[in-house]
């Protein structure tokens, strides 16, 4: 991590151990760069997960989450940035093709745009659902009834 | 009974009889094959198989039949009408009319062709119709690649298949199935033996042109659903399915009659007697085995759950000791009537075994892929067989220009074609050789 | 339930267009409900006469919102939907997601905990692999191995039908170590069955290894090479035949498997042929490793001392362990209630499926049913 | 024997000639492919009521289980859509019913100049010998020639037949 920091400096926001694991919080706009810098130097070749969280109450809501883990060092590393809700994320899929789905699950479930992605398109709700389910602000009990009264000719869902 | 009938039909009489045994016993007969493949299937793989249907699910055939017949009949809406009720009866005709000239037993045949056995390819090489047919006129996309699979297959197959049976022919010397079997009898070996190449070739390329086991390719389950009878239901299908089964047993009736010495008992030439009579061991044989059929079911019939299945294992062990009465019974009787009976039953123990091949290989093996299959046909079963052709050939003229025995003729050309056979193989199948070379 | 995805499928499913294998490309779709898509799968094939030119997979059909259900329960109240998961390996699921609280948690299962959950885990291995061998053997067209396989696997659900009631989705462990004590037959029986398992597996060898047909079915279809693996993030068996000599099982181990020694089967090509034996020889260490652990399992507590209510300190984990399919990871986010914040799960399967349309470009239709086969994926671990 | 031979004669024909026409008549041409054959297969019986078995084995093996799979085949293979929607009639229909007339008057007239041979012969004794030992020693014996010329055609159509399949994989 220390060499992360001194390679980006200010891009590093914070670094942090929590529960004996590397957290690194970096600027969303440099996270391709480090990504690279990652896999090439720090040997991190394969992108074990790729999530979001969603804390509404920030002014930049979503943690976008890059677990890394490096075969010959045997470690793992944890990249957070922060994105907000309308401005897009970088994409990582050049760096990483396992990213593909993940980062088309990401914007199914959070609405979380990431520019540079191939073809971004739900992946697992149909194309045509209206809201993003994983968001704190989308209740549990809440369907797009319009969408199941036009495709299922049900009331809804419940 | 002459008088009886004007002396102008009187010569069709006899094969109008037999052909209307035939037709009556087969849907049966394929019904019990599917009874025995699911039976034999559940054995190996260590469950029961169907045993509600009457004792030991006995009666499932009828049982299905039935479900057949009630079931609805479908027709797709943009199907070709005409065609789509033509092809299953193009099938089903061209497999029962392929039984006219298979000889079951010495006289159980219903016209003996001088031509016999190229007049049963010629028939069985139509059955291709129904299919294609079908594929085509179910309008569906799936049918009609499967239906084009299988005619392909079909016809590379049949090539391979008919090459092997040359080989044969050239020792028989004719074309009826009778005198091939009296060859057989005459030379002493049945051809199996003879030829081994041949029968293998013939054994595979049989097991292709009924589209079973390993080449059931056109109506694997796992891509295009089925084939060619994806479109059809109930009575329709069961057309078919006849087809295929009448199929069966007459790719397992050539076999028997050309390799495996059609009605002739095994080890025909010895002639040890049971002391004191004139009955020799393996004649006695079938009679004794049926006997032991129908002893067993009746040891079973008391053990059975449900009161009605306890009557049928009776009447199964009735007929069973009926069939072991007339077979004891031919023993006494003139020698002509006891080869006919014995002929008979010793043909479909053979044609029975055949078919147990066909169900044995069809559990063990995974399916080939189409390309995978029509590699193997064209590149190793053809050149094969003809390599066969002219080994037999060979043979044939050594044993008659130099007069070597008949075994000793075909033993250098049998090895001849073994190592051309190691040869195809090599070469044929370079992936499983490469795997086995690095592998373990 | 008609899903919302069947009438999106016929609406939108491209007309099979009326040429028939005419020169441009026939759109093919295969599944949701196909025979041998393991599942509610939906694959969309662009062929080109027999070959397959791209090929789209389309999920979601069971797709049930498990992440979001999280928010609402409570740490103990989420362990049973963990099962729902990865249906067919249903205890590892449970063994990572309980790991992972008592890793938020700061706890550990005590000793006899950690054995019998390992024990319990490598027979689920076994399972979730015969259940694999069957029906890609079936989809390639043997019949016969598939009953073998369940044979073996019903002896196996016998042992967890005894230990914790279920068959399938067991629940079997609890948050801090385990809910029962082993029923007192329970080294006996997994001796038994891990002593006539050996020779019923050199069976399944005799029957398929040296097959012909097998190996020509299976040899050289669907490659993925290392290099391609480990940048689409494939990882367990699909990894391991692909050559990369790598579990997380030695890598980083969990529960009890750093007692016991255990070898990791690569093969090289990363053809089906290789994961087939990759998968058969983990079958045979899975077995080795359950001998170890039955012969001596400690005695002591089963259950760590933590409280009724699980209030785990605000924080994140990231906990993942080597499911029969590959990582299965879990990354719990708490807020310092009693209900977790935030809970990923990597599900193996459903990033192992993404290199299927690496594998599947240039196979033939009949290898595509193979290809599926191979990566041995669960709809419910792939939609969550 | 003898009425059953005309019988069957009879039968033969009329269905190779309602077969031949529907073949011509037909807008489906799976129908007309289907005609065909059983136009050749009637042949085919028609060869076996003279004994001749060897040939009809022939006409079916060749014509009915080759030649014509091959037809069905490329029929299956090519779009027959478009093609079935074309008007089947076009103006020549003229041109080709006056041929047809001239070739039947010609018919015609060769039937009515040989009348006096047209009587039915009697049954040739019993039946002939085994007509293929016949054919067989015919073709080997006195048409040696023809028969290797023709095996020879027959070499070099298959051979080019895979070259130029073998062009058209790479």
């Amino acid at each position: 991590m220390q060499r992360l920091k001194a390679r980006f400096g200010d891009a590093i926001r914070e670094a942090s151990l929590d529960h004996k694991q590397a957290i690194v919080l970096i600027a969303a706009e440099r996270l391709r760069e480090i990504s690279r810098y990652c896999r090439d130097e720090e040997k991190f070749d394969m992108l074990v997960d790729l999530t979001a969280v969603d804390w509404p109450k920030r002014e930049k809501r979503f943690d976008v989450v890059l677990n890394l883990y490096s075969f010959a060092k045997n470690e793992r590393l944890r990249l957070k940035a922060h994105a907000g809700e309308t401005e897009p994320a970088p994409s990582v899929c050049e760096i990483w093709p396992a990213a593909n789905w993940m980062e088309r699950e990401c914007y199914d479930m959070f609405g979380i745009v990431f520019e540079g992605h191939p073809d971004l398109k739900r992946i697992l709700l149909p194309d045509e659902w209206q809201g993003h389910p994983l968001r704190k602000d989308y209740d549990i009990l809440k369907q797009d009834t319009d969408w199941v009264r036009e495709n299922l000719g049900i009331e809804s869902g419940q | 009974m002459g008088h009886l009938i004007p002396p102008s039909i009187l010569p069709y009489v006899l094969p109008v009889l037999y052909a209307v045994v035939i037709v009556a016993v087969l849907p049966l007969l394929a019904g019990y094959i599917v009874l025995m493949e699911r039976k034999v299937m559940a054995d190996m793989q260590a469950r029961l198989g169907p045993m509600r249907v009457g004792p030991h699910g006995l009666l499932q055939p009828i049982a299905d039949a039935v479900k057949l017949l009630l079931k609805e009949d479908i027709i797709p809406d943009k199907a070709d009408k005409l065609m789509f009720w033509f092809a299953p009866l193009v099938s089903v005709t061209m497999a029962l009319l392929a039984y006219s000239a298979l000889a079951i037993g010495p006289a159980f045949q219903i016209a003996d062709l001088n031509i016999g056995l190229l007049f049963i390819l010629a028939i069985s090489s139509l059955g291709i119709y129904g299919i294609v047919l079908g594929g085509w006129a179910s309008n569906s996309h799936y049918s009609l690649l499967g239906a084009l699979r299988s005619a392909a297959q079909l016809v590379s197959y049949e090539t391979a298949a008919g090459l092997a049976l040359i080989s044969v022919l050239l020792l028989a010397g004719s074309l009826s199935m009778k005198d091939i079997v009296q060859a057989q009898s005459d030379q002493g070996v049945w051809f199996a033996f003879s030829v081994p190449f041949g029968f293998f070739i013939y054994l595979v390329g049989s097991i292709a042109e009924t589209n079973r086991a390993p080449f059931d390719l056109p109506e694997a389950e796992s891509e295009l659903v089925a084939g060619y009878m994806t479109e059809y239901s109930g009575f329709r299908w069961s057309l078919y399915f006849l087809a295929e089964y009448a199929n069966m047993i007459i790719v397992a009736g050539i076999a028997t009659t050309l390799f495996l010495g059609g009605w002739l008992r095994p080890g025909a030439r010895y002639h040890e007697h049971i002391p004191g009579t004139a009955i020799e061991w393996l004649d006695a044989l079938p009679a004794l085995l049926t006997l032991g059929v129908a002893l067993y079911s009746l040891s079973l019939a008391p053990k059975q759950p449900v009161k009605i299945q306890k009557i049928v294992m009776l009447l199964v062990a009735a007929l069973c000791l009926m069939v072991a009465g007339v077979l004891a019974g031919a023993l006494f009787a003139p020698p002509a009537v006891l080869q006919g009976i014995h002929g008979a039953f010793w043909f479909m123990a053979k044609v029975f075994a055949y078919i147990y091949a066909f169900l044995w290989i069809r559990f063990t093996f995974p399916r080939y892929r189409f390309d995978q299959l029509m590699r193997l046909g064209w590149r190793f079963l053809i050149p094969l067989a003809l390599v066969n052709v002219i080994g037999v050939g060979v043979a044939i003229v050594l044993r008659q220009q130099w007069a070597w025995g008949p075994i000793v003729s075909l033993i250098p050309t049998t090895l001849g074609t073994l190592g051309v056979a190691m040869l195809l193989a090599k070469d044929d199948a370079p992936v499983a050789e490469a795997q086995t070379a690095d592998g373990e | 339930m008609n899903d919302g995805r069947t009438t999106k499928a016929i609406s939108g499913m491209d007309s099979v267009n009326t040429t028939v294998l005419g020169a441009d490309e026939i759109i093919l779709n295969m599944g949701p409900q196909h025979p041998s898509t393991h599942g509610v799968l939906r694959v969309k094939l662009k062929l080109d006469g027999e070959r397959v030119a791209g090929s789209e997979c389309i999920i979601g059909y069971l797709h049930r919102g498990v992440e979001k259900i999280a928010e609402h329960r409570s740490y103990q109240q989420f362990a049973p939907y963990v099962d729902r998961m990865d249906y067919v390996a249903a205890v590892s699921n449970g063994l990572g997601y309980c790991e992972a609280v008592e890793k938020l948690l700061g706890t550990e299962a005590p000793p006899r905990a950690r054995v019998v959950r390992t024990i319990l885990t490598e027979l689920q291995r076994i399972a979730s692999h015969l259940l694999w061998l069957g029906t890609h053997a079936l989809d390639i067209g043997a019949l016969t191995p598939v009953f073998y396989c369940f044979r073996e696997r019903e002896e196996i659900l016998k042992i967890f039908e005894k230990y914790c009631g279920a068959r399938l989705t067991t629940h079997a462990f609890r948050i801090g170590g385990l809910q029962y004590e082993t029923y007192d037959g329970f080294e006996e029986d997994t001796k038994r069955f891990c002593n006539d398992f050996a020779h019923k597996i050199d069976e399944y060898e005799t029957l398929l290894t040296e097959n012909r047909i097998w190996v020509g079915r299976t040899k050289g279809v669907g490659i993925l090479n290392a290099a391609d693996a480990i940048a689409l993030g494939v990882t367990g068996p699909v990894l391991r035949a692909s050559g990369v000599q790598w579990d997380l099982r030695k890598a980083q181990p969990y529960a009890a498997y750093e007692q016991y020694e255990f070898d990791i089967p690569t093969r090289d090509t990363g053809d089906t042929y290789d994961r087939y034996v990759v998968r058969m020889e983990e079958m045979r260490q899975s077995r080795r490793i359950c001998l170890q652990a039955v012969e001596n399992i400690p005695t002591g507590p089963i259950m760590a001392r933590i409280g009724k209510v699980l209030k785990p300190p605000p924080g994140e984990v990231y906990h993942s362990i080597e499911a029969p399919k590959g990582e299965l990871g879990y990354y719990i986010v708490s807020d310092g209630t009693t209900q977790p914040y935030r809970v990923r799960v990597r599900p193996p399967s459903f990033i192992n499926l993404q290199a299927f349309d690496r594998m599947a470009k240039g196979a033939l239709i009949a290898d595509v049913v193979a290809i599926i086969g191979t990566i041995d994926i669960v709809l419910g671990e792939v939609d969550r | 024997m003898q009425t059953l031979n005309q019988a069957l004669f009879i039968f033969f024909a009329v269905l190779a000639v309602v077969s031949a026409i529907l073949l011509v008549t037909r807008r489906n041409i799976v129908h007309g492919a289907v005609f065909l054959i059983t136009t050749l297969l009637s042949t085919a019986g028609i060869f076996l009521l003279l004994e001749a078995e060897f040939l009809f084995i022939v006409q079916v093996i060749l014509y009915v289980g080759g030649i014509m799979v091959l037809f069905v085949f490329v029929i299956m293979l090519v779009n027959l859509d478009d093609s079935m929607r074309q008007v089947q009639f076009n103006r020549q229909w003229f041109v080709a019913g006056a041929l047809a007339l001239v070739l039947a008057a010609q018919f015609l007239f060769a039937i009515w100049a040989g009348r006096g041979a047209l009587r039915l012969p009697a049954m040739a004794g019993e039946i002939s010998p085994k007509n293929t030992e016949a054919v067989a020693d015919a073709l080997f014996s006195h048409y040696m020639l023809p028969f290797e010329i023709a095996s020879i055609l027959l070499l070099v159509a298959m051979i080019g037949a895979v070259v130029m399949a073998k062009r058209r994989v790479e």
